[in-house]
């Protein structure tokens, strides 16, 4: 994986990339942490494919839950962390549901996400989520149409939730806060949306 | 129009190793052509010249004998006897007029059921490149 | 009265009203008063914060546990996002000594406490529950059967998988929501793939909508060869993603199917003589009239 | 007298068998009835859709006295499978048993043609008319009874040939057991542990080894061969040769009236010893001298002067002292044995794996084979258990065992077959590793794991946990760094679908396995055939997989195929089992397919004489002329006299020149014209 070749083509970089397996590519430690924050036993993966065969992402992607779990037992974090089919897990655990290891293949995808969240690899829309939430508590906020069509249906204009007991909001921001997350959202949306 | 040629072909198989074998290709299923009849005998060594001239003047087509392979015979070394007595048989045919290419000994171990199949394949492609047998021509 | 908390989460109370008013007026029938559960925020969605961070997942889904707690009340809820996030949590914080110590010291922050004193439960399962309600009550409850209606069941994932974690027992071609639909006087249908994901879950709907809308089409397809009349959910997030999402298909790949689709609460509450405008019917994406004009 | 009348009016029933499907599904069955009904001397003929069955026998039992039969044929199966069972039906008819033939239309016809019908029913009908011209022409015969010597002879003091030897023993056969090396025990006493129980290999077979030693009905030959064999089952006449040890035993010292003398094991001649060679029994690892001991457990505790190394200075004899132990000028000896039944139990040794050049064993120094690390990591071993790269003594960190070594190899250089335990210790040795070496990881690079036994699946996801690294790839070669000495693995990560370059300190080639040297002429001494791939061959490999085609000689252990231990102990036990049969019944029947002469025809040149591998054959004086003679007992039936004798006077029993002519007639004369 390491090994810049130097071409000035980034194409031709990419075709004749040095796609040997080396000791400096794996992290022995990151099939550690997955297991530790997956809390399933991740390294025992024999690669049966049972995974890939249930996955409702597979058969319209080059996504492989089978290859992230490959992944995870050699080390290999950088390619894991950085595939942009990491993101394609609709996390629906048929695979979990049928592993004969009695792995939980999704809660890998999970942990791994989680890992590639602490490097800011996140896909936007995920983003967007806690900050809607940090704003108004809620991940899919209301909105006039909608008070409207409550009120014609004899419900209050907002839900009785921290939309209308607004008290609630400090503490939720609080919790976020406390990780830090609401400021790394913005910074990597702003980032994103410069970019675009 | 000449009628199809139906060789007529008969295979001489010791009981330990080629009838073994040709077992075997049977049990594998393996496919090979239907135009061999076999005489089993405990031993090739028992294989007297008489039984091929007598195929012969019968009108075969070809006569096969298969035993072990050298060093392999159940009663150590009949087949050798049964080799040795090939050359003398094969000198005969010339003799009288018949190719010696229908006479043949091969060597199938109880193991060697695909080869059993080969051997049958083989013996049967000589004959029919070779014709029915003068003999047998003459008869008619 | 058996009382609850009822956690609204996001999408039925901002998306589609009509499930809550049915969710709560329904459930009085069935013996089950609904009391709001005051400040209650998004469950937090699964695929958004499971896959940022966990450890956030868990400690804003214990706010809300607490503020149950508090209450003095188990919570019921009618979707299968909240009910990943809260029944989870709620369940690994009760057997997870570390991790709930890592939550109490963040709720700390906000005077809060994870105590591990209430259970989660889905409206579904609370209807289902010979002991709560049970299917010979729902029938019981019915004015108006849906008679003459084939209805295929989608389960979603998160109430039924991963079986080990949960409680409904076989996940490969689970029927017991086909009785309570049975027992609505329609006729529950089985389809293709079944227990297949929305194809919402775990972000993708926002990561790559076109990703998303294609499984959701291939349900589509399978619930178009069964000839279903209807398609029925019990989570708001299935439901929008069936429902905008064929707007949505026929926007991408051109093909529209028209297949109405109803929260489980919708169609008690047809069965029970609410009226489609009592249920916000008209706030569907998909026009429920086909299938309105079968059984009125 | 022999006896070539045959039968005048004979009277054949013909049974068909349909087989299910299996014959009818290809033959014409109906048809071959109907045509079987037109044949000269058929008196009755039928089919049925299960011969061999209880009704079906008794169809035969019932035809042969309501149709007066003089003989049967079956037209079925192979007679190697069903031949016994429908005799014994002709025989419950009321007829001699050797009056029946069988037509083979099931495994040489039906299933090899099964897509032709029309030919496969005229081979069958073909097939059939033929077995009714033998069967006509066949004799009564009567089975011959010998008795049996009450004493078996063991080939190979392994695990499989202890186990089977103290089985015998116990059940109170006396029993030989012949080992070629000086100690008993074999590859068991090699290896350091032992699959999935991590049982320490020699703590369970030590006792064993005594065990064996301490048996009153057990001979043990150590350090002998077999010589030559002769005779049939119950009466082998084996010579063992006691290989020249150089060394006495304290019973022989005892019989040679040297009182307190022979061989105690005490090791005083060891150290004055000049001559160094490597032990085998170490792999070569560790030095012996030339008069030596594999390793302190052997058994029988006594020295063995390696002839070959040693220039008989004399030094060692001046050591033993009174004990008068050893003896330099010691030849070989030879002993004759009347044995019984035989069991072979020669195991394996490796496949001489430095022909696979790509992985470079022999040349790279941390190359090593599964049976060198074994003796690296067993603590009574070179190293004393110390796992160490041999190029520099340091301890291995990064350990690939290359699994599938020269197995399921077709290039002809290898071998096409799967060594069966390799996986599993390869597991073994894994874990091993990761127990003895803190921080070491292995690195398992294979294509299958084939964890099949009881538990092994098991054990497989313990080193899995443990934190094996499994690399499913065929290791295409390996390179050294000549400056580390580190080696680097390339295969493909199939998984990944990657090639990997994998640098490691050391690697173990998990070599196949082969039939151990020498096994071939103990195999042959013994008329033993082999399979395609060179292991012994079974005589059914699923119903009789501990006999062989010999009568009278069993197989135990690997030799007959790959097997770990707890299959070669369980083929050992069923080869004892099936051993002792004859030795408790006492006496055995011989197929009475015995040459005859007859006695007119004989010139009594004596040609036939030579011709018979078993000097069955024999001239005698009689009525003032030379005759041929056989002795039953020594006939074996091949027939080979019978195909030679210029006269035509020697008549083969069930094999005889009028029978076999029919049949060759019935073929080619007695067809369609």
């Amino acid at each position: 994986m390491a090994k810049a070749k130097g071409y000035s083509d980034p194409k031709m970089e990419e075709k004749l990339r040095d796609r040997y397996y080396y000791r400096t590519d794996s992290n022995p430690e990151f099939s550690k942490r997955i297991r530790d924050i997956s809390q399933t036993v991740s390294h025992m993966c024999y690669q049966c494919g049972t995974c890939t065969g249930s996955c409702p992402s597979a058969p319209r992607s080059s996504y492989r839950i089978r290859l992230f779990m490959r992944r995870n037992v050699m080390g290999l974090e950088d390619e894991a962390l950085t595939d942009p089919d990491l993101w394609l897990c609709t996390t629906c655990y048929s695979c979990t549901d049928r592993c004969p290891r009695d792995i939980a293949p999704t809660d890998v995808i999970m942990a791994m996400r989680n890992l590639a969240a602490e490097r800011d690899i996140i896909p936007v829309n995920f983003l967007k989520t806690v900050q809607a939430i940090y704003t108004t508590g809620h991940g899919v906020p209301n909105n006039d149409v909608n008070r409207a069509a409550r009120q014609r249906l004899g419900l209050e204009r907002e839900p009785p939730t921290v939309h209308k007991y607004k008290q609630y909001l400090p503490g939720i921001q609080k919790i976020l806060d406390h990780y830090g997350l609401k400021a790394r959202a913005d910074k990597i949306v702003a980032e994103a949306e410069k970019h675009a | 129009m000449a009628e199809e040629f139906k060789p007529k072909i008969l295979g001489i198989v010791c009981n330990w190793c080629s009838y073994a074998g040709a077992d075997l290709a049977g049990s594998a299923r393996t496919q090979y052509p239907p135009d061999i009849r076999i005489v089993r005998m405990m031993c090739t060594g028992r294989l007297d010249p008489l039984f091929v001239m007598k195929a012969f003047v019968d009108g075969a087509d070809g006569v096969l004998v298969s035993g072990c392979h050298f060093g392999d015979c159940h009663y150590l070394e009949g087949n050798y006897k049964a080799a040795k007595r090939m050359f003398l048989l094969k000198s005969l045919l010339r003799g009288i007029g018949i190719e010696d290419k229908r006479l043949r000994m091969t060597f199938v171990s109880a193991s060697e059921g695909a080869k059993w199949a080969k051997v049958v394949e083989d013996v049967v492609k000589t004959i029919d490149e070779l014709g029915p047998s003068p003999l047998r021509e003459m008869a008619k | 009265m058996r009382e609850y908390a009822f956690f609204l989460g996001c999408i039925a109370p901002n998306r589609y009203p009509g499930c809550e008013s049915a969710a709560i007026r329904t459930s009085r029938k069935l013996g089950i008063e609904l009391l709001p559960l005051e400040g209650a925020s998004c469950c937090p969605a699964p695929g958004a914060f499971g896959s940022i961070d966990l450890k956030i997942w868990y400690a804003m889904a214990a706010r809300n546990l607490v503020l149950a707690e508090k209450m003095k009340k188990d919570i019921a809820l009618l979707c299968n996002g909240c009910y990943k996030s809260i029944w989870d949590v709620n369940h690994k914080l009760k057997h997870n000594d570390e991790l709930r110590d890592g939550v109490n010291e963040v709720l700390k922050e906000i005077d809060m406490e994870f105590k591990g004193t209430i259970d989660v439960w889905h409206l579904i399962e609370l209807y289902y529950d010979p002991k709560i309600v049970g299917v010979d009550k729902v029938r019981d409850s019915v004015v108006h059967p849906l008679t003459r209606t084939r209805i295929g069941v989608h389960y979603g994932c998160h109430l039924v998988k991963p079986k080990k974690e949960h409680h409904f027992g076989d996940s490969e071609n689970p029927m017991w929501i086909e009785e309570l639909v049975g027992a609505l006087g329609a006729e529950p249908i089985q389809y293709r793939k079944k227990m297949q994901c929305c194809g919402a879950g775990g972000g993708v709907r926002g990561y790559d909508i076109a990703h998303s809308l294609d499984i959701t089409n291939e349900k589509m397809i399978n619930l178009h060869e069964a000839k279903a009349d209807a398609v029925t959910e019990v989570c708001p997030f299935c439901q929008l993603q069936f429902d905008r999402g064929q707007i949505e298909i026929k926007e991408k790949f051109g093909k529209y199917w028209g297949l109405p689709v109803l929260h489980y609460s919708e169609l008690l509450g047809l069965a029970q003589g609410m009226s489609p405008a009592e249920l916000g019917l008209d706030l569907h994406a998909v026009d429920c009239t086909p299938f309105l004009k079968k059984i009125l | 007298m022999v006896d070539t009348t045959m039968e005048k009016n004979p009277r054949i029933g013909v049974f068909i068998c349909h087989c299910g499907t299996n014959i009818a599904g290809s033959v014409d069955v109906k048809g071959l009835v109907e045509y079987a009904k037109t044949l000269p001397n058929v008196a009755f003929a039928t089919d049925y859709q299960y011969v061999c069955s209880t009704p079906g026998q008794k169809i035969i039992t019932d035809a042969i006295s309501e149709h007066k039969l003089t003989g049967t044929v079956v037209a079925a199966c192979s007679p190697r499978l069903h031949e016994p069972t429908f005799r014994t039906a002709t025989k419950e008819g009321g007829l001699n048993p050797f009056r029946f033939e069988m037509a083979n239309i099931r495994e040489q016809n039906s299933w090899v043609h099964m897509h032709d019908r029309e030919a496969a029913t005229e081979k069958a009908k073909d097939a059939v008319r033929m077995a009714v011209a033998k069967a006509s022409l066949l004799q009564d015969l009567e089975v011959k009874t010998v008795p049996v010597e009450k004493a078996a002879l063991i080939v190979g003091a392994g695990v499989a040939g202890m186990q089977a030897a103290l089985d015998l023993g116990n059940a109170g056969i006396k029993t030989y057991l012949v080992e070629k090396n000086p100690t008993i025990g074999g590859r068991m006493s090699q290896l350091d542990k032992t699959f999935p129980t991590l049982d320490c290999s020699q703590c369970i077979l030590t006792p064993k080894m005594v065990d064996v030693y301490r048996n009153p009905n057990i001979e043990l030959m150590t350090y002998s061969e077999v010589e030559a064999v002769e005779g049939y089952i119950g009466n082998f006449d084996v010579t063992i040769r006691k290989k020249a040890r150089g060394v006495i035993s304290m019973e022989e010292a005892e019989a040679k009236g040297i009182k307190g003398g022979g061989c105690n094991g005490c090791g005083d001649c060891e150290p004055v010893c000049p001559v160094i060679k490597p032990n085998p029994f170490e792999m070569g690892m560790k030095p012996r001298k030339a008069i030596y001991i594999y390793h302190p457990q052997v058994v029988p505790l006594l020295y063995t002067v390696d002839f070959d190394s040693c220039i008989k200075c004399g030094l060692c004899v001046e050591a033993c002292g009174e004990k008068k132990a050893i003896d330099l000028e010691m030849m070989d000896e030879f002993v004759k044995l009347k044995i019984g039944t035989v069991i072979i139990a020669t195991g394996y040794e490796l496949f001489p794996v430095e022909k696979k050049t790509e992985w470079g064993y022999k040349q790279f120094d941390n190359v090593v084979t599964s049976l060198e690390f074994e003796r690296l990591i067993c603590a009574s071993g070179p190293t004393g258990g110390n796992v160490i790269r041999p190029s520099d003594g340091q301890k291995p960190k990064k350990i690939g065992f290359v699994l599938c070594a020269g197995s399921r190899d077709n290039t002809g250089v290898g071998k096409p077959y799967c060594s069966r335990f390799c996986c599993m210790y390869s597991l073994k040795h894994a874990h091993q590793i990761i127990e003895k070496i803190p921080g070491a990881t292995p690195y398992l690079f294979y294509m299958d794991i084939r964890s099949f036994g009881k538990m092994y699946e098991e054990f497989y996801y313990r080193i899995q946990d443990e934190g094996a690294k499994f690399i499913r790839g065929r290791v295409s070669n390996i390179l050294e760094d000549p400056a580390t000495k580190n080696l680097h693995v390339y295969t493909e990560d199939t998984l990944l679908g990657r090639p990997v370059d994998v640098e490691l300190d050391m690697v173990v080639l998990a070599a196949a396995v082969q039939p151990m040297e020498g096994a071939d002429t103990v195999r042959k001494l013994f008329g033993v055939s082999c399979s395609q791939d060179g292991w012994m061959l079974e005589a059914h490999p699923k119903l009789n997989p501990c006999g062989t085609t010999t009568a009278g000689v069993y197989l135990a252990g690997v030799c007959q195929g790959p097997k770990d231990i707890p299959d070669a102990v369980a083929q050992a036990e069923g080869a004892a089992s099936v051993a002792s049969i004859p030795l408790h019944r006492g006496f055995v029947e011989l197929e009475p397919y015995f040459a005859q002469c007859i006695e007119e025809k004989c010139a009594g040149c004596g040609m036939c004489v030579n011709l018979c591998p078993y000097q069955a054959l024999s001239l005698v004086e009689k009525e003032g002329r030379r005759l041929m003679q056989v002795t039953e007992a020594k006939c074996k039936g091949c027939g080979t006299c019978g195909g030679f004798c210029p006269g035509g006077a020697i008549w083969m029993q069930h094999f005889a020149t009028p029978q076999i002519v029919a049949q060759i007639d019935a073929f080619l004369l007695g067809g369609e014209q």
